[in-house]
């Protein structure tokens, strides 16, 4: 923009503001203000009160749960500067985006910039209303973090693939309608031999079995497919070019505000429990000093996390790339875990509560994020494989596999 | 490993082989899923047959006055496999409390069905959630012909099955330690169930009225308080040595097995590197633990240093390696079918026990002189 | 990077060629080598005619008024090569508190000496080793038409040099800031040599009388030193991302150019993941560091936290990077004829100066209120 | 020794006991008490005060500089037993010992267990009496941490080998009296033509050039050898099997009390350094907190190193293999570095003086050892090499070169 435009481009989004304002009036239920919870959009499907799903809807009409996402497959159409004042608006009132998932995340910038123009319609749709949950079918038993490793077999019969095999970390599998997943077409290649197609989870021959995990919930299914048949119109992109496209999702996945990118923001800002659970001396300091100096440097690691994550969006803006974004996965998953560690010394004992009696639901919940939260580092591409990433594309570093 | 007599490496290598062919991991996991008393009647039976319920008890009691160093041996061998019973309670804490500072009557009258495993007894000195010894809120008041206790205790280990409940409450003077019955009526317990699904209670003291000879030692003794709280911290940090070796060797085992872009994960240097630094850690840890066993058995003075040092360094590295053995496990980690998550659940437990780093630190300092 | 003015990217680019081509680390070795003042007056005098001394300088006094956001990325770029110059003490420091504090009268008779870097300035506020700037004895006694200053100050950088000094003294409402010449007779300047190689005094205050104009600002204003601390803390945050980036791509190039066991060291995967935490921690002090440069421009009230932040980060990001400098050169590393040594020389030098992570941590903790 | 002899065995040892101190009291000049420092004995050829050379002499002459070497080349002949009464009973009045150095450390025990009677004789009398100095020729430029990969060429010429190339980090080169080095004998194999043989100094050829460290100070050398001759009698053990011979000194570097094995030992403790500098709070404990934990930190670390240094030295004595000995090198470096970096910061812009007025001479002698300590997790053995160790070696993860 330049400058003389500057002055009316100020006016307009004076006046958006005032609009949203007003719209978050009418719509936000004031009783939901700082309601969110990192676990239940995570974990479960848990049926949402009358004035959630009043909220939800409103948003999915408005498209504002997407915000920059094209008008015309029902994102809200929003510039940059217009959807940051949405933030800051919902932010001032304690309101939060209830149209969430990795359709939002993951699949839907995937789709935008890859996806044929029926695909794009039939899919986007939905998720800005938030009303299909996807579920993502890339890891299999034995390839973990060599991912390219995988061996789910999709043959061609013409107007559908067949497809057999089995998946496992699939998160949410057990709630999902679709699923996204990566599948073998040649198996003479290995990265130039897989497809990106995308499977109605009611599709026969699909079984799903979760997965229970060490924080006692089960958001991760493993999925069984037998002789699952996908019409050729659900295909992705070009046959066997699937790599490619899955990378970049991937690629969403790791810079996008999912798990391991909130940086441990959850749950309000760590000291303020501290002050809650923790003696003080007289000058109204924590009297655990070694305690302090930590939790000091978590913060202060989790303030230049986030001026990253900032100057990161403003130099995508910008349209350059940043090198710093390449961190933001690693240093996420670290302030998660940290975060939570740190809330356990703190509450000593009481924040190791299972269940029953003695333990407030926040502190039982804080054990299961706890264990949860060691997950961060692990899926979406392991904090080593972001380093081996670092190391080799970012310093130019070659030489290890993966 | 510290030299050891031909004893002591005789009670070492058999509760190791009772630990991982008769108590192994698996057997944690039954009793977890029966979602039982958080401990194993009938491994404690074993245990108290072979005597390792009385190894630091007098002989006159029944035990075998074995040394401290026999019991860390026992205890670090059967942590390794997540043995859950009341021995480092019993046998280690509330033991230490009874031969350190009981009477002839309250020996004779507790520690032999202690040292026989019959008698399962507890030590219970925190009235919240951190270890606080110096700000102890449940009050004695001594009234005519005895004490009256009131005040609370939190997550009190083996709390729910004790016979015997060692409580320490503040008296005019300091600090004190009585011996109470379970079956008191001042006393209510209530059950914790905690994330190692191991046997913890609430504890509350309404009116507790106990007689004159229940109290051990001196009213108002900070000594005997911190020599059997030392004990019982040194204790932990060899349950939390074992925890640590065994969650190190699983680790170990996989990255030899795992097969990740087409080469065995133990060939990546990177891992290579951070096992080595785990090890690293496990063997300055296993010094201190030994050390300060040693400076129980041999009355050293600088026991109240070595005990931090060993509690300290034992929350650190199982710290350490509990975070690493998931990382390093990757996704089957995560799994509750994997054992990864019983070592990091019961790591955090221990490291809350009795102090945790940064007490353990802050302590030392002081008593340092800085 | 944050985003930039096309002319403040213009600067940075500038400086950054200037640096490299006219600045290198040879430079410095060179004055280092001849024993000098610790400066390097052939380049001052360019920095001066780029007009680099006045960028925080209002254009009425002869600055550009270009925010300290330009002024930062100077520094760093000239740290990069360890340009040896009194651009922070008396561009930054000195002419902070002169703009924040200055009468009309006191900036126009020093400004445009700054600005033209004719007049060397520095700041001077701590009496001892460590930055504790709640704690200075030198004290300041109101007199007849003026205040009699007594006390010490301790390694002020450019002391030897500097023709003005910011001095801070302590009255009876709190701490006060005077402009003192290098010529008053109260005095005394002796140098300190360092292992950086650079230009720092200890200076002995003795009945040393300074006229009423002398003050700068009120006196016993605590917010006018915290300002231009501030403003000097986040300046030493420039400086040492530019040392922290130029040690890590230093460290990176021999990585990919040193064969050893028949390949070269970048392969290494232990070697890759430290580079990449080097690379993780010095984008985020770039961000801490660029985030309080914008703050200062702003008028941020977070401007202390923020100042904090950046210096903490700072401090321990070059710390890391520079120990990793010398261990990854390996022997060569440890040679006067490399170049590591100065870097890990200099750091420590800026690590102290304004505060070092311990005091910013606490700093930051306690604005925080906690 | 069995339970019979055992009161017999303390008597004797009473009685040694007696006997140490007052050779003690005879020979240990008192003024000399914890006078020794550790970068003298490292760097540098300082004459000896009249009472150090009188000390020297009479400890060289006892053989108690190497007690447990054996009496017949001119060692103590002490047990173990009896050597730590003699340790006791020195540290009891600050005697420190005057024999050292390369000699004592590294190539004794390896002559000892490798060099032939004649060579015994020859060499191991003067460096119990620490009258010859040795240098050790390793490092090639070029080789670094890849020790084997080592050129300085050593041809046959019958009754002595002539010998040409460079030698790099020679510690104290230019004061030495003779080196023991690592030449090549066999081109054609890397680590097969490798031989072990000791070199005169005076040899001509010789030429020495130190190497000006970031302490300012030149320990070190780059030694060039130009036609050489070494007398046949000069190579220990057999022709092409000197690399067997020279890891196993290797060992000794890295298992003895040398450099990085003080731990961080000289100079006193850490926190006296605080008590000194910083300010206290009413109830004596350091104002700065933050520091303070490190201190802490650090100081039980150190103990924990001590008692493990304790640990395998018992094993040792007990013929057991202790896998904590490999630990040794890398955490002796860590706290030879770790003090003087806390050092450093405890001391503030005081402890970084490099020269002239305003410093006392062991703050200068700080700064000095704070740079030379980083040599520590270098020489003999990089901190990586040693991790490299201690992965394969003892926990079998084999694969990476080195």
């Amino acid at each position: 923009m330049n400058d003389l435009a500057a002055p009316l481009q100020e006016e307009a989004n004076t006046a958006f503001r005032q609009e949203v304002r007003e719209w978050l009036a009418a719509n936000f239920p004031s009783e939901l203000a700082n309601q969110d919870n990192t676990l239940a959009t995570i974990e479960g499907n848990a049926a949402l009160s009358p004035p959630a799903e009043k909220w939800k809807t409103a948003m999915g009409e408005k498209g504002w749960g997407t915000p920059t996402w094209p008008a015309e497959y029902g994102g809200g159409g929003l510039n940059r500067k217009q959807t940051k004042i949405l933030q800051e608006e919902m932010a001032a009132i304690g309101a939060w985006n209830p149209i969430g998932g990795m359709g939002v995340m993951m699949l839907g910038p995937t789709l935008l910039e890859f996806a044929s123009e029926e695909q794009k319609h039939q899919h986007i749709p939905p998720i800005c209303r938030g009303e299909i949950r996807w579920c993502q079918g890339y890891s299999e038993p034995g390839a973990g973090s060599d991912l390219a490793a995988l061996q789910m077999r999709a043959e061609d019969k013409g107007d559908h693939y067949l497809v057999n095999g089995q998946k496992t970390w699939t998160s949410g599998g057990q709630w999902a309608d679709w699923c996204f997943a990566l599948v073998r077409t040649d198996t003479r290649h290995k990265h130039e031999g897989i497809s990106f197609v995308l499977v109605d989870m009611k599709t026969p021959g699909i079984e799903v079995r979760p997965i229970q995990l060490i924080s006692g919930t089960s958001s991760f299914c493993e999925t069984f497919f037998t002789d699952v048949k996908v019409p050729k119109e659900n295909l992705v992109g070009e046959e066997n070019r699937g790599w490619h496209i899955g990378k970049r999702l991937l690629q969403h996945e790791r810079t996008n505000l999912s798990g391991g990118n909130r940086g441990g923001r959850s749950g309000g800002s760590l000291h303020k429990i501290a002050l809650k659970y923790l003696d003080l001396d007289s000058a109204g300091r924590l009297v655990d000093k070694d305690l302090r100096t930590r939790i000091t440097r978590f913060e202060m690691r989790q303030r230049a996390f986030r001026l990253t994550a900032g100057r990161v969006m403003e130099a995508v803006k910008g349209g350059a790339p940043a090198a710093a974004s390449s961190i933001l996965k690693n240093v996420g998953a670290e302030m998660t875990q940290e975060r939570a560690e740190l809330s356990l010394e703190i509450m000593g004992m009481q924040g190791l509560g299972w269940e029953g009696e003695g333990f407030t639901p926040q502190e039982l919940m804080g054990t299961r994020s706890w264990l949860w939260g060691k997950a961060v580092s692990i899926y979406g591409g392991s904090a080593e494989i972001q380093n081996n990433v670092i190391a080799k594309r970012i310093l130019g570093m070659e030489g290890e596999p993966g | 490993m510290a030299v050891l007599t031909e004893e002591q490496s005789l009670l070492r290598d058999m509760a190791r082989s009772w630990a991982q062919e008769q108590s192994p991991v698996k057997a944690f996991r039954q009793l977890r899923d029966k979602g039982a008393e958080g401990w194993d009647p009938e491994r404690w039976q074993s245990i108290a047959e072979m005597g390792w319920t009385g190894i630091v008890i007098p002989e006159e009691h029944g035990g075998a006055d074995f040394g401290f160093l026999g019991l860390g041996l026992v205890l670090e061998e059967t942590a390794r496999t997540l043995t859950a019973s009341p021995l480092a309670a019993s046998a280690l804490a509330a033991s230490s409390a009874l031969v350190l500072g009981g009477s002839a009557e309250q020996q004779a009258r507790w520690l032999p069905g202690i040292a026989g495993g019959d008698v399962i007894a507890t030590l219970a000195v925190d009235d919240g959630p951190r270890h606080c010894p110096e700000d102890i809120h449940c009050v004695a008041r001594q009234v005519d012909g005895g004490w009256l206790l009131n005040g609370e205790k939190a997550f009190v280990a083996e709390g729910g099955s004790a016979e015997l409940l060692v409580i320490a409450a503040r008296c005019e003077s300091g600090p004190a330690l009585f011996l109470v019955e379970a079956d008191n009526p001042g006393l209510t317990r209530s059950p914790r169930r905690m994330a190692d699904a191991r046997n913890y209670a609430a504890l509350a003291l309404e009116n507790l009225k106990v007689p004159d000879a229940a109290l051990l030692g001196k009213a108002g003794d900070p000594e005997l308080l911190d020599a059997v709280l030392d004990r019982a911290r040194i204790g932990a940090a060899a349950e939390m040595l074992g925890l640590a070796t065994q969650a190190f060797e699983t680790t170990l085992e996989y990255l030899k097995t795992r097969v990740q872009f087409d080469t065995i994960l133990a060939r990546f240097q990177a891992l290579q590197h951070r096992m080595a630094k785990q090890f690293t850690e496990i063997e300055l840890l296993r010094s201190c633990v030994e050390s300060a066993l040693l400076a129980i058995d041999n009355n050293d003075p600088e026991l109240p240093l070595l005990a931090s040092l060993a509690k300290a360094t034992a929350c650190d590295t199982l710290h350490l390696v509990s975070r690493e053995m998931v990382q390093l496990h990757g996704g089957i980690g995560m799994t509750d079918e994997h054992d990864a998550g019983f070592y990091i659940k019961r790591a955090r437990s221990l490291e809350n026990a009795w102090g945790n780093a940064s007490f353990h630190r802050d302590r030392y300092a002081s008593l340092s002189g800085y």
